[in-house]
């Protein structure tokens, strides 16, 4: 089959990636990047769990084998491929991709916390967060170094 | 291993727990400061943890040279299943690098701190220290790929918001935080992206396991690619060349006690794992080759003439240690890119003996700081003559910084130079050459204006540093000799170290 | 019985996303934030009355109908309050509504609020900035 | 299920995919940062329902607590901090990065060629060490939400270093904003006039509710999707509407800084604090097989816990307890450091707001 | 069958919504379609939960509802009050 039907999520999330990253550096504004930066490492997120994805799969939260639920979840899909991918009758997507994004979750608001926190410091210190604005009172600042402070 | 065995003095029931305690150490210690009533309490808690983690490093280091290879189980559960820190001869000495610079730095800061942070946030900067700390030896540990992302932002998190604190000294710490905290994001989150295509080649996050099903499996465009974005990611944590752009501001802006330890660990845990995943995971092939001569060596090249020419022209003392930082950068990465096992060691040596000249450099800087408030070449005219103690201190990490005989510096370039002419690279050599010669010449400005000059504006002020911090500052530049003359010790962990490398080299 | 039962509470989702799609149709087609709120917040919580009632239908007596109930109360009390803060909001930052008795009192006294409510409904993109 | 909802979880996953990179170009284009927040928020609300369709119910329930509510308030605060204005665009700015954002692309592209058909279940990824935990999970750790038990369990340190990471960015926002001027916060206004009385009703109503919820949550992370983290962030939002509503003054003094920040401590300390005891009982760090010592094991009736729950899973159920627990109070805590932080700091000057 | 359907519509509602959102024109328009798109996103959760046999994610629908609501009260705060951190009641400075 075609790449851009076997592949769609991969693609979308190539795209998506390349947005972040588009937003991240287009902008001076800092709290932009930090949303930039935000959906890069959203879309990273995205990668992992289409990874994870098995079709006709279902939540890796286990169901009792043989159970009419468990049933009824294996009923429109073709028997010989439940008995091959599925546990205990069962067909499951993988779950270590969502325990990894889980975690980058976390360090994905944990960075974003801390990179406001430090833009805010910024605005109190130079007054703005536009980093061309912001660079130019650091040269000025540079080029007083050898002044006394 | 003489040392070690006189040193090894911890009961077999820690040993056999030592490579987790050197992690969970830092990290409970890192709690117990954050609860801590006052600075103080929390400086000595901060020293507790890294010298208990110190001594976990050396027990672990004294286990490796007797078994090669330590596996550690986390959980209970067996390695693809379960995280498992993986320990050779290369990790336990990066262990011991940092665990030292980690003591060192950790009894600097009890005086250094009062003079550049305010007393009220000293809990939780020694308790952010300790997570960094915490976060580069499980860097340098974990044998897990997605494992060592989580250290990689353990350690970074913490580390954006120490530098930032040095806005109360310069301002420009704040800005030049947020750019390490975007420049060091978009490269944890390439890295992740990169693990996340080897995992779907291999199904697999254990460093071993991926590497073996690698081997059987070739490479294909993920597999590349995905080695690529690890690099990358990597790189931009390693001040890679053309990814170095966050460092520069990052360590003159820092506290001293930040950039002490930052420039000792955190580029040399990134070059480590970089090496791990060159080395052990990569398969063997045409593409390892491809990228080692044709892509890693140019950066490195251009690394070292590049940023020795911007620090020659720069005219801050902080600013020019950071520059050269990643020139030298450039130094390591071209020894390991011949992938010779001299090459290989070399590069390692050289990451070694650069860790502690460094660290002594800036520690010494922020010596001075604690007096004066001086930054250019100028403001440190004649400083020596005030505070004699920290500048021989300086004189003897820029000596070895600029290669001078019977420092570490000098057997640092001495054995690239020559592993460089063994594979017939001449053209390393030249730049080696190059690269050498500048980095005499903004060594030779810093130390001319510092012990020749009559003491300028800035330094008459200065007074020597207190005891304090000029111990650990004596312990560093001293290494640098001692390792300068009798480089025994050293040079058999490195050898140990590439030798645990070199049997899967490209 | 069980399918009767499912057949009622489909159709009834099915007339609930129909008015949920009713009201994104008068969110974007009405002319001003209020007729907007009022639309949305109007159809979001009738549909959602009519959604979970028919899943609630179509499980019958089980925890989950439990759970689609406790989501109906959340709705119910979320929806309209937020709707109320935001209308709130909308109009004490100056936003005049554009159809009703109150515009047409505006527009006798003013003469010239018609432009005035469009200059303010282009430009009012940026407003996350202060004067 | 029928065969419908595999045809529906198709179209679903395409067209919540073009609907997320339809927010992304809002996103990149608007030059308005609220308008930002507002799109980032709605794209990880559209995100969450894509995890839930990829099966991700975990995921998805991190995704709507933490994109959609917390980094939208965190966002809020900074940019009410910052006062910043519409964003500046600047054309020469925006040929570089696109040179460098095609290029990645490029790579991507390219890479992505490589990888399995999406949904394969005979990949790498979903043949290997995914597969094995669906299967060895009820022999070893004994719950059914294989997700928890691999994020707790099999996987325990990296969440442990996950915790740590959150931690670590509670005092990296209190270094940066925990010292500042809390001056004049203001009190909570007279009872006379007041207009809001919906949203305080309905406030009121909810706080509880939701700390409720939130262990309801934490509790029943076993069996189904939740857990520590979803809701230790929970747990933190009725705090934080609380303090939206009734004024942050009045939070604070129930809430105390140092006493959340000590909580988050405890919280670290305690997962790290499970490893230890697995330790000093023999074990190897967090291996919660022997979380009790083999003398209190072995007073453990077989059959105590249920017929799955023999006696070799006790100590990873409780194992897996105690750690959900440390990462729901570092969390809960953490959360609303980080909003003390951001609300915390009056940064405006006297007549500054509008 | 019927809940497909019902899927399909509420997805469609969804697209509209964001539509709104994109063009704007005021921020309370975004506002409202931010709000908007949860409930109709809390509705789909809700359905999907039935239409792929696995219910229990209601958990996550209810925790939708939740957030939706303080993310619209700190939007609120936002405009009326320019500050997290002041109680809600009668205008000091009315803006």
């Amino acid at each position: 089959m075609n790449v851009a039907v076997t592949h769609f999520n991969y693609l979308a999330v190539v795209v998506l990636m390349m947005i972040g990253l588009y937003v991240l550096f287009s902008t001076g504004n800092l709290i932009k990047r930090m949303i930039g930066l935000a959906l890069f490492q959203t879309s990273t997120a995205l990668f992992y769990i289409s990874l994870g994805k098995v079709s006709g799969g279902t939540a890796a939260i286990k169901i009792y084998p043989d159970s009419p639920e468990a049933r009824a979840l294996a009923a429109p899909l073709d028997p010989t491929y439940v008995q091959q991918f599925g546990v205990g009758g069962v067909v499951y997507s993988n779950p270590l991709p969502h325990v990894l994004i889980l975690t980058a979750i976390v360090v994905g608001v944990a960075t974003l916390s801390v990179g406001l926190s430090i833009a805010v410091r910024i605005r109190e210190a130079y007054g703005t967060v536009e980093a061309g604005e912001i660079e130019a009172v650091a040269r000025l600042d540079t080029a007083d170094a050898g002044r006394d402070p | 291993m003489i040392l070690f065995e006189a040193l090894y003095v911890a009961p077999p029931a820690l040993t056999a727990q030592a490579p987790i305690l050197v992690i969970a150490g830092p990290l409970i210690g890192a709690c117990a400061a954050a609860l801590s009533p006052g600075g103080r309490t929390a400086w000595m808690v901060s020293m507790l943890t890294a010298a208990f983690a110190l001594w976990m490093a050396v027990a672990v280091a004294g286990e490796v040279a007797r078994e090669d290879v330590i596996d550690y189980a986390l959980g209970g559960f067996a390695p693809p299943m379960g995280i498992a820190l993986r320990i050779d001869a290369l990790g336990a000495t990066m262990a011991l690098l940092v665990a030292s610079i980690g003591v060192m730095g950790a009894l600097y800061s009890g005086h250094a701190l009062e003079s550049e942070v305010k007393a009220e946030k000293h809990t939780l900067f020694q308790s952010g220290y300790l997570l960094c700390l915490a976060g580069f030896l499980g860097l340098v540990f974990t044998g897990d790929a997605f494992n060592a992302f989580v250290f990689l932002e353990v350690s970074s998190i913490g580390t954006y918001a120490l530098v930032a604190v040095g806005e109360a000294r310069d301002r420009r710490a704040l800005p030049a935080a947020f750019n390490y905290l975007i420049f060091g994001t978009v490269g944890a989150t390439l890295y992740v992206l990169g693990v996340g295509f080897l995992y779907a080649a291999t199904g697999t996050l254990n460093m071993v396991d991926m590497a073996m099903r690698l081997a059987t499996l070739g490479d294909n465009s993920a597999v590349q690619a995905g080695l690529a974005f690890v690099v990358a990611g990597l790189g931009v944590k390693a001040a890679m060349f053309p990814l170095h752009g966050w460092l520069p501001g990052a360590y003159a802006g820092a506290p001293s006690l930040v950039s002490v330890f930052l420039a000792a660990t955190a580029t040399k845990a990134a070059i480590y794992l970089i090496i791990r995943f060159v080395f052990d995971v990569f398969p063997e092939g045409e593409f390892g080759e491809i990228f080692l001569s044709w892509i890693l060596a140019p950066l490195a090249a251009a690394a070292v003439i590049i940023c020795s020419v911007q620090a020659v022209f720069e005219k801050e003392v902080r600013r020019i240690l950071a520059f050269s930082s990643v020139a030298q950068v450039g130094f390591i990465l071209l020894g390991v890119s011949l992938a010779t096992p001299a090459g290989l060691s070399a590069g390692v040596f050289y990451l070694v003996a650069h860790a502690l000249m460094k660290g002594a450099l800036f520690m010494a800087v922020g010596a001075f700081a604690i007096s004066v408030r001086a930054r250019t070449v100028e403001d440190f005219s004649g400083i020596a003559r005030e505070a004699p103690w920290s500048a021989a201190a300086f004189g003897v990490g820029a000596a070895s910084l600029g290669g001078v005989p019977l420092t570490m510096g000098f057997l640092a370039k001495w054995s690239l130079v020559s592993a460089a002419l063994e594979t017939g690279e001449i053209w390393i050599v030249a730049v080696l050459a190059i690269g050498s010669l500048l980095t005499l010449i903004y060594v030779g400005r810093m130390l001319e204006a510092m012990f020749f000059r009559a003491p300028g504006r800035g330094a008459e002020r200065a007074r020597e540093a207190p005891v304090g911090v000029l111990a650990p500052l004596f312990v560093l530049a001293g290494l640098s000799l001692w390792f300068g003359v009798d480089a025994t010790l050293p040079v058999s962990m490195v050898n140990a170290s590439v030798s645990a490398l070199v049997g899967a080299a490209p | 019985m069980v399918d009767a039962l499912h057949l009622v509470g489909g159709g009834l989702v099915v007339a609930g996303a129909l008015l949920t799609l009713l009201g994104g149709v008068g969110v974007l087609r009405f002319p001003d934030v209020y007729t907007r709120i009022h639309a949305a917040s109007l159809t979001d919580t009738g549909g959602a009355t009519l959604v979970l009632l028919g899943l609630a239908l179509i499980s019958g007596l089980t925890l989950e109908t439990l759970k689609l109930g406790l989501v109906w109360v959340f709705v119910m009390l979320t929806t309209p309050a937020a709707a109320n803060a935001l209308a709130n909001a909308a109009f004490s930052a100056g936003h005049t509504p554009r159809i009703g008795a109150f515009q047409i009192m505006k527009s006798l006294a003013a003469g010239e609020a018609r432009s005035d409510t469009q200059r303010r409904e282009t430009s009012d993109d940026d407003k996350s900035s202060p004067p | 299920m029928s065969e419908i909802a595999l045809q529906v979880n198709f179209g679903l996953n395409i067209a919540l995919l073009l609907m997320l990179v339809a927010i992304g170009l809002a996103i990149a284009r608007t030059r308005s940062l609220l308008a930002a927040i507002l799109l980032m928020g709605m794209y990880s609300l559209a995100s969450a329902v894509w995890l839930i369709v990829m099966d991700a119910a975990d995921v998805a329930f991190t995704e709507a607590v933490v994109g959609a509510g917390i980094s939208t308030v965190v966002l809020l605060g900074a940019i009410l901090l910052v006062r910043a204005g519409p964003v500046r665009h600047n054309w020469r700015m925006t040929i570089a990065p696109a040179v460098l954002v095609l290029g990645v692309g490029g790579l991507l592209v390219y890479a992505v060629t490589g990888l399995p058909e999406f949904g394969d279940p005979a990949s790498p990824t979903n043949a290997h060490v995914g597969r094995s935990y669906l299967i060895q999970t009820s022999d070893e750790i004994g719950v059914p939400n294989v997700v928890t038990a691999v994020l707790a369990s099999y996987r325990g340190f990296d969440t442990l270093g996950e915790t740590v990471v959150v931690f670590a960015a509670g005092i990296g926002v209190a270094l940066m904003l925990g010292f500042g001027p809390r001056s004049n916060l203001p009190r909570a206004p007279a009872a006379t006039g007041d207009h809001h009385v919906v949203l305080r009703v309905t406030a009121k109503l909810l706080i509880p509710l939701i700390a409720l919820f939130a262990f309801y949550v934490q509790f029943h992370g076993d069996l189904g999707a939740g857990g520590g983290f979803q809701a230790g962030v929970i747990l933190a939002v009725a705090p934080i509407l609380h303090a939206l509503v009734f004024g942050l003054r009045g939070t604070i003094a129930a809430l105390p800084v140092r006493a959340v920040r000590s909580v988050a401590t405890m919280g670290v300390l305690l997962y790290s604090g499970v490893g230890v005891v697995c330790m000093i009982n023999g074990g190897g760090f967090l291996d919660y097989d022997y979380l009790f010592p083999p003398s209190v094991e072995a007073m453990i009736p077989p059959g105590l816990m249920g017929e799955p729950y023999h006696a070799h899973h006790w100590g990873q159920h409780f194992g897996i307890f105690f750690i959900e627990l440390g990462v729901l109070l570092t969390v809960a805590a953490t959360m609303v450091t980080i909003f003390y932080g951001f609300a915390g700091r009056a940064a405006e000057e006297p007549g500054a707001s509008t | 069958m019927l809940l497909a359907a019902g899927v399909a519509g509420l997805v469609v509602a969804m697209t509209m919504m964001i539509w709104r959102a994109i063009v704007g024109p005021s921020q309370y328009d975004r506002m409202l379609a931010a709000n908007s798109l949860g409930t109709k996103i809390v509705l789909l959760i809700a359905v999907i939960g039935y239409l792929s046999g696995r219910p229990a994610f209601l958990d996550i629908a209810i925790v939708y509802a939740l957030i939706n609501f303080v993310t619209t009260i700190a939007l609120m705060k936002f405009f009326r009050y320019r500050t997290l951190s002041r109680p809600l009641g009668p205008e000091a400075k009315d803006g």
